[in-house]
């Protein structure tokens, strides 16, 4: 039975022996940990992405950083280069491919010789593992700034020992987070286990003196999210983390439209991540935020896309986010060019800079939206770790189980999916069914009072159909969707 | 009531919209077979020929579209489904291209209909009727 | 000796015999004023400017608009239709050419021959008087929304004829704001009385049932100009164009660059032009505000173009402006394509769209900053008056005289030009030097320590090294300017 | 002390750029005459002859600057001002352009040095010290 308890290092590396095996670079001599340390300990500040961020959060400035992976080593280090180059990236990625995700390094395999013979990348990111490490080193050895893979793996073991002996300084994911909106059925048991051993090596590290951040995975399924509730994942995860010795976190959260309750939701996830970390008795783990610019579908139209990024950029800023991971004009149609990547990155960066000086003032609406994430957060760790009986790791699957906890529009079997979510009047992400969320009924009444007064505005019901039409609104260039006439396309 | 299969092809998580296809088509008078994310040709084709569909929604969203589609028009043929018509929709390939190139590399490999990014799934309603016979 | 007052109908009528024969286009039989009225009647409510406006503010909804004109009037059709078209404009410009702008007809016509033989716009804008009542009726008879001439013409009273005599239903510009910033020694006794001309004519459609829309030119020059300045001068000429009938104002700003001391800009102006209309007896004056997205030099690179066309949509949005002008990602470079006019517009309209349901929220900062630009009006607007014994338009000639009210980087010389601008710490736009600027002890303190603030930040003296680092800063991706080496080229 | 001339030509009114023109080449040892905004092909023909000056900067941002600086090298050099170096800079044409294009076509029209839009002025020094000898 999983518990939330630090994995002894004897059983870690006897699993270690094990994972390795699970594709031919897993027997690369650089997965040696002494190398694996000795390489880490000799990348300098400026790679290492928990100083970068150390250092940003205390100067109180907004890094940014793309998605970005092809299929082909050199392609993606030329990809790499321009981005920084053209993009004035902070911070590199490297977005995972599909195949490599499941774990499928064979389709990977035959994607890269695809990709290959046609000359285009058919792969729709970075095949790390099968680059293994001397790959995943020539990247960052081609680059000036850190570098992070960043994925939607549930079982990222592998993946994880390639990246972080190869000197890349971040791993984003977690056992919930990677799994929930990543996954059809594959049990939280496992996954949360598969994280536990991802951050029990960063753990390893950090004994031996080296730093490297962590990133569980903040926007979820990307689609109406409420705030509290990836709150929630991205705190337990952060705890999870911090059990196994993990010291850099950064806590994400995906752009809801509203812009108060955006800042808010920054706000208040790095002051609750803090709170119960030191609840816990984690007391020296350093925190950091980032926002995820609009994670929804986007509009087809490019410039308005740009609106979208820039619009999502003013946002970060003013809510001191530390960093942000940008769109692109191309969003809406495929994985961009490096071009498309570089204008979103450069929208996002001279907005970023515009507004370092400046911070979103304090007001009666702010106050009264981050108290409401504080107590809705509450109200599910409490429950959690009430069913749980005490052990996070084993509330978390059973909190799943009876739906204490949901994400809505996420794929996998082990969520109740019983929530329905839908914008108020003003924008603000409220739900309209609760299924069994860990949630009271003033809680409960707040969320209907405000979709009521959306639906009277709208002269209709709180409906499904409400949902429905928030989904497709961005897309269509409105926050809070129009009722649209059955038969008549928008 | 005419039956149609709807899926994510692949390695393909993307729910959201294939949650709403299911609802949309459904609203519109469809039996709405629904075999979620995650599925493979197999699925399709098991689903297909189990509920006696008239045609298979393929949606693909994060790009490996033209690599997990590769022979399904075949496979269904072989499986006894050549009647069956076969759609496609999402965002079908890597990255922004020409779509009427895209369309006729999917057409090419059998597909009756191909869609663009973003479509709306009321568009396909008018020809899925078509193609179905009212 | 000029007074505010209005002008008597046939002194006006008198004056207006003149002013036709200054251009042939000025003897056209559509000049006829009730030819003219009657036209101005039949024009429907969706190509009304001042209606259309009179909506939006009903709604609480931002209007957008574009800049733009071209030589000839085939290519001037084709694009207002693109952008009404593909840039989902609101509200349609011509932008008139700088020749028609000093009366150089002559130049302007051999300017439309020029173009005509190279097959490209020589012009920089619209030559509206060259093409007269029967060119400028082609233009809105082919587009569906409203019409507006934007120029910079200390004396447009021909142009104003023309155009609105051709139906369209508004005009920018005034006395102080389009002599002050776009001319060098044109009297201010001369520019009031032009204004006050085509205020009047304004007045007289509106006593025929017509309500035509006038606008102040807010942003003045556009660089560092402090809101209370702009302010003062807003309001001055809506007093001024009120005396003479007009009942349908837009008072205009230009986006500074902090969030809050714009938000506060955009109140206070709707504010204090209420108040200081009531004040002066106008009571049936309806008022809304125009932002206009950044005035100041732009950054070369189109992608962060992009990026401060949408941030200064998000301000007005959350600022609750009725209208809004936009720029291009061109805008550095020259009067953009159609097709970059249209992607400012686009990035432009989707964020007035998202944000529609929203509001910046009042706080502690936003009020302090509001309290600040109504006592600086106030005293500006009280040294004005007293110097002028009561009377607004004396007050203005003198007041620009003595230095009282002062515009900085202006090229006339009616404008004492001895105050200085520079932004604070948190790149408010705050004044350094203050020439004999009518502000007390109290409000001058505030600025230097705000300043002072700065300074020390900086470790450097408050000094005209300062402002120039702040012209240059938004165009090299800052907004409150680094110190630079001298030498050492940014 | 060399003395230069600078000003904005025709009915342009752009007078940021010129205050600070103005006051980075006075701090860079030129001796700066500046007759402002709105100035005629005279008025820089004259402030030269006047002040026995090295060079004339002509800033032109509104976009007339094609039409405005015709024939000023000849009517310079009519003036006897055949020495005297002509730059021009600022957004001396209508519109986006190739840049080379409009520097060669100014080059044509007589002028020495051409700057394209957004050029440090402190990128000019180098220039104006190379061309009028230190
Ligand atoms: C939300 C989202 C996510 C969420 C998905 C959550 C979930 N589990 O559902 C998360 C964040 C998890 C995610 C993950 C990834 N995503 Co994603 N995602 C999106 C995004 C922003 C919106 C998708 C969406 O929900 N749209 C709203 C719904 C209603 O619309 P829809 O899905 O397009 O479906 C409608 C129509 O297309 C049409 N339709 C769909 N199928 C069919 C079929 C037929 C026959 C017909 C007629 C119509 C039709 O009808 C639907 C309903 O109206 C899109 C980009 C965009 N569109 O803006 C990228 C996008 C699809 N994702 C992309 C990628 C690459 C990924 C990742 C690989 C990498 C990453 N970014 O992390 C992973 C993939 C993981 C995996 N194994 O699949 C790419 C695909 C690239 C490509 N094809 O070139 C996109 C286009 C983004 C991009 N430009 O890079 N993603
Ligand atoms: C501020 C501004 C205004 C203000 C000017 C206030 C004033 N009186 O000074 C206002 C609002 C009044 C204005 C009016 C107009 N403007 Co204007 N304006 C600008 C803007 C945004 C910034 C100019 C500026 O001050 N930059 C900061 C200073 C420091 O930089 P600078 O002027 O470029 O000068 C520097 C360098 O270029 C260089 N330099 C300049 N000259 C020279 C000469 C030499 C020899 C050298 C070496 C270097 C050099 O050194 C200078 C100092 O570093 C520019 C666009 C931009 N750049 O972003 C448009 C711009 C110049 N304006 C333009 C236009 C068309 C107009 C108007 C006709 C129409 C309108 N928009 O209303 C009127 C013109 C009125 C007239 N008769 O001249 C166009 C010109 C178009 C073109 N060339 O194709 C521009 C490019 C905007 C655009 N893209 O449409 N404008």
């Amino acid at each position: 039975m999983i518990q939330n308890k630090k994995i002894p290092w004897e059983d870690f590396l006897k699993k270690r022996e094990q994972i390795l095996t699970h594709w031919e670079t897993g027997s690369s001599p650089l997965l040696d940990l002494d190398k694996a340390v000795d390489r880490l300990k000799n990348m300098p500040d400026h790679k290492n992405f928990a100083k970068k961020l150390r250092k940003a959060k205390a100067e109180g400035i907004t890094m940014i950083q793309p998605r970005a992976g092809v299929a082909l080593l050199d392609q993606h280090i030329e990809l790499m280069q321009f981005l920084e180059k053209h993009g004035e990236a902070d911070f590199l990625p490297s977005t995972i491919d599909s195949y490599t995700r499941q774990n499928r390094y064979q389709n990977a395999q035959d994607g890269i010789k695809e990709s290959e013979r046609l000359g285009r990348s058919l792969l729709n990111g970075f095949p790390a593992v099968n680059y293994g490490v001397e790959g995943c080193m020539k990247v960052v050895d081609n680059i000036n700034v850190p570098i992070q893979a960043r994925h939607g793996t549930p079982d990222a073991r592998l993946l994880t020992e390639i990246i972080h002996a190869a000197g890349w300084t971040s791993n984003e994911g977690g056992g919930i987070s990677y799994n929930i909106p990543y996954a059809k059925n594959i049990g939280l048991e496992d996954t949360l286990r598969y994280w536990q051993y991802c951050d029990r090596l960063v753990g390893y590290y950090a004994e031996q003196g080296i730093e490297l951040n962590r990133e569980p995975y903040g926007p979820l399924t990307g689609t109406l999210v409420p705030p509290s509730i990836s709150h929630t994942v991205a705190i337990i995860e952060s705890i999870l983390a911090a059990e196994q010795g993990v010291k850099n976190i950064t806590v994400g959260y995906g752009q809801g439209g509203n812009v108060v309750q955006d800042i808010a939701a920054l706000q208040t996830l790095d002051e609750l991540t803090n709170y119960y970390l030191k609840l816990f008795g984690y007391n020296d783990v350093f925190v950091t935020t980032v926002f995820h610019q609009w994670m929804g579908g986007f509009p087809a139209d490019e410039a308005k896309s740009m609106g979208v990024i820039s619009l999502a950029s003013t946002v970060a800023t003013l809510g001191k986010a530390t960093k942000m991971i940008t769109k692109s004009p191309h969003e809406s149609q495929g994985v961009p060019t490096k071009e498309a990547n570089a204008e979103g990155l450069r929208a996002s960066k001279i907005i970023t800079r515009l507004l370092r000086e400046q911070k979103f003032p304090s007001s009666k609406e702010l106050k009264e939206e981050k108290e409401m994430i504080k107590k809705e957060v509450n109200a599910l760790i409490y429950a959690i770790l009430n069913v749980g009986k005490g052990d996070l790791a084993q509330g978390v699957i059973k909190g799943f189980a009876r739906g204490l906890i949901d994400i809505p529009f996420a794929p996998s079997e082990m969520n109740a999916g019983k929530i329905l979510p839908a914008r108020d009047d003003q924008g603000k992400i409220r739900i309209l069914e609760f299924g069994n969320l860990a949630f009271d009924e003033d809680i409960k009444t707040f969320h209907r009072e405000r979709l009521e007064k959306r639906a009277k505005l709208e002269n209709r019901e709180v409906s499904f159909q409400m949902t429905i039409d928030d989904v497709y609104a961005v897309s269509q260039g409105t926050l809070v969707g129009k009722p649209r006439q059955k038969g008549v396309s928008a | 009531m005419k039956t149609v299969v709807i899926g994510v092809i692949g390695a393909d998580v993307h729910a959201v919209g294939n949650k709403i296809i299911d609802h949309v088509l459904t609203e519109y008078g469809f039996n709405v077979v629904n075999i979620g994310v995650l599925s493979s040709q197999e699925d399709f084709i098991n689903a297909a020929i189990e509920t006696n569909a008239k045609a298979i929604l393929v949606s693909s969203l994060y790009g490996h579209g033209e690599m997990d589609c590769k022979y399904l028009r075949e496979n269904c043929d072989e499986a006894g489904l050549g009647h069956v018509k076969l759609y496609v929709g999402g965002n079908i390939v890597v990255g922004k291209q020409d779509f009427k190139e895209v369309e006729q590399r999917f057409k090419k490999m059998g597909f009756d209909r191909v869609y663009p990014p973003g479509t709306n799934i009321e568009d396909a309603v008018k020809d899925l009727r078509e193609d179905l016979g009212e």
